[in-house]
């Protein structure tokens, strides 16, 4: 999925990582590189800014034909709602909040600026951790065996355990810790088309009228039917044919049909193109 | 090898070295047999395999804590301005003998498990993470940083820069925290040497309760 | 006590030149940011466990034997003259620091105080691996128990209860018993009469499977 650089010591669950020049470690991760690489503050502007740039790696990120973590693609996809929630609202002609939905939206707008700015904090304080740990590398501290007359004087030591406590401290050591997650990298992650998944929630949506991310996404077999379904529905957001909305920040996103009952909804096929030096897609 | 130097029959009786800057280091107590303060602490340091703490060192030697500290205060400055090729730390709650950082290229040669990997950005952030927050659960750790925290914090524990520290009393979410050698590997005291967090970070009250509310929605397996 | 490295040749087209100057031999070297001979030789031998021979110390610090020696019987004076709690003393193999026979009494009762009789947790974890997979090797214990375990052998072989068994054929690696000691302090006669694991153990399978991927895991530089 990437050269591997930021996960040379994970061999499972590698982090869900996005191409931009570097490699990048998560939407905060990302999003922090974008607004320094416009050198913006970190603001309200320099998110609705770099709303399109996260979007546009997100993309390039599926088109790589990644494998996508669920629980990974989910951080990505809720920051980017967000964002175009952000750059939606900002392209409304009043900054006035008159209504729920403009509060939820300034709640999350908050939210995300403030994980930002955590996110930020503990970056910052890694690479003093980064900086101490090469300076304490060159020291190594005195750990020698006691010296003979001195080991001898040592009182006879005390166990505190019988055999059968022994076994069981030996067993509990010898059983390996839970694997907290599952490995996918047996999985061979089939091709999709993000305009075949169009046409799925363009048929759905015309029926419904409104439904919800998770509906739409209910049948879905993996995480990558998923992320194509994301983009798909982005795709249509921008066709014009969808809104979407959130009541509460992080609360389920509520997808609305406003275009025609029926004709070809143009979806162009950009996601869809030969996958670019993908090595765990088979193709 | 043509070097003028003659293999010197090692001289028994080598005279002291009458340039030695470091006579009047306080070492040498001067009172007949008993050895000073210092001697005895450095004497007692040689034979550690671990940070050993001023408390305990006061025992040993009988004497006031504020002054085993000043006389291991003393002696680190005394072997700095000295440049000799050990210093004294303190570091991960004790006092322990180190080899000079300049040296380093020396003492990597019989050291071997000198170079350790290094650490990538993920664990470097997620350690900085634990390091604030512990115990933190690992859901936690994920809603701060964005990501999955699972594979990292499998590698910073087969470190031994994290470990286990119980279960949250409420959800029963496993608690994770630093260990001694992650102090040990930043050259700190203790966790309370941390740099300060909050220059780095402005006031997020509340934010916590919203992470949660994140940590459900995608901590879900 | 101190003798002719018999491991050197004496150079015969070499005069010898008994008035060898010693300008190495104070610590502080002054010229910039590499050490003094003196300062390498004090920032090895504090962190080296096993007496160091000259020839060796002279290669590493690329340096003719002689200077080197000449440095560390300076040293030794130095440590002598200043009266300080350690002392480095040539013995067989080679060159050490150790604790200075004046603190004796100090070192002991720390010794005696500091080291309780009980063994800590970490050291009872890594005595119960090495006696469920004896002969084993330290990296593998360190797999296992997923932090470095030297300090803790260590402990485990000055209080009697580890020994070395050989080394690995394959590998080369030293590997670790269980003592005779340890079997009585635990009331048994021989290893077979450590009570079977498997009551304890949810399921094995595979896990030597794994230890082995952890051992690459972690064994990579």
């Amino acid at each position: 999925m990437s050269e591997g650089s930021a996960g040379q010591t994970v061999s499972v669950g590698a982090p869900f990582q996005v191409h931009l020049g570097a490699v990048f470690e998560g939407p905060f991760d990302l999003l922090l590189s974008l607004i320094a690489k416009h050198k913006l503050d970190v603001t309200e502007v320099a998110l609705s800014k770099v709303t399109d740039e996260f979007i546009a790696h997100i993309r390039a990120q599926s088109r790589g034909g990644a494998q996508w973590d669920l629980g990974q693609a989910t951080e990505f996809l809720v920051v980017a709602a967000t964002l175009l929630d952000l750059k939606t609202a900002r392209l409304l002609p009043t900054g006035e909040v008159d209504d729920d939905e403009d509060l939820a939206l300034l709640e999350a707008r908050d939210l995300l600026f403030a994980r930002l700015l955590q996110y930020r904090a503990y970056q910052q304080v890694a690479e003093i951790f980064a900086r101490r740990i090469s300076a304490e590398a060159g020291r190594h501290p005195r750990s020698v065996s006691l010296e003979p007359h001195l080991a001898g004087l040592l009182p006879e030591v005390l166990l505190g355990l019988g055999p059968e406590e022994f076994a069981a401290l030996a067993a509990r050591v010898l059983t390996p810790r839970p694997v907290p997650t599952v490995s996918m990298a047996h999985l061979h992650s089939p091709r999709v088309s993000v305009r075949e998944q169009a046409a799925i929630l363009v048929m759905a949506l015309r029926r419904s009228r409104t439904s919800t991310f998770r509906v739409l996404t209910s049948d879905c077999a993996g995480p990558l039917l998923v992320v194509a379904r994301f983009l798909a529905l982005l795709e249509l957001f921008r066709e014009g044919v969808v809104t979407f909305d959130q009541v509460s920040p992080l609360g389920e996103l509520r997808v609305r049909w406003t275009g025609s009952e029926d004709g070809e909804v143009g979806v162009t096929d950009e996601f869809d193109g030969t996958p670019m030096e993908s090595t765990d897609d088979p193709t | 090898m043509t070097r003028p130097d003659p293999d010197l029959p090692a001289d028994p009786d080598l005279p002291a070295d009458p340039d030695l800057p470091e006579q009047d280091v306080p070492v040498a107590a001067g009172s007949g047999d008993e050895p000073s303060l210092a001697a005895a602490l450095e004497a007692i340091l040689m034979v550690v395999d671990e940070p050993v703490g001023e408390v305990l060192l006061a025992q040993v030697t009988e004497r006031p804590t504020a002054e085993v500290l000043a006389a291991l205060h003393g002696l680190a400055a005394d072997y700095d301005r000295a440049g000799r090729g050990f210093e004294l730390r303190p570091v991960a709650g004790g006092w322990r003998f180190y080899s000079r950082a300049t040296c380093a290229a020396y003492v990597e040669r019989f050291v071997l498990d000198g170079q350790q990997a290094r650490l990538t950005h993920a664990a470097l952030e997620t350690l900085a993470v634990v390091a604030y927050r512990q115990p933190v659960s690992r859901a936690r750790v994920s809603a701060i940083r964005g990501v999955n925290v699972d594979g990292v914090m499998r590698t910073l524990m087969s470190r031994g820069l994290v470990e286990e520290a119980g279960s949250d009393r409420e959800s029963g979410a496993l608690l994770y925290r630093t260990t001694v050698h992650f102090l040990e590997r930043l050259g700190l005291r203790g966790v309370d040497e941390l740099p300060e967090l909050a220059p780095f970070l402005p006031d997020l009250t509340g934010l916590d309760e919203r992470l949660d509310a994140i940590d459900e929605t995608t901590a879900a397996p």
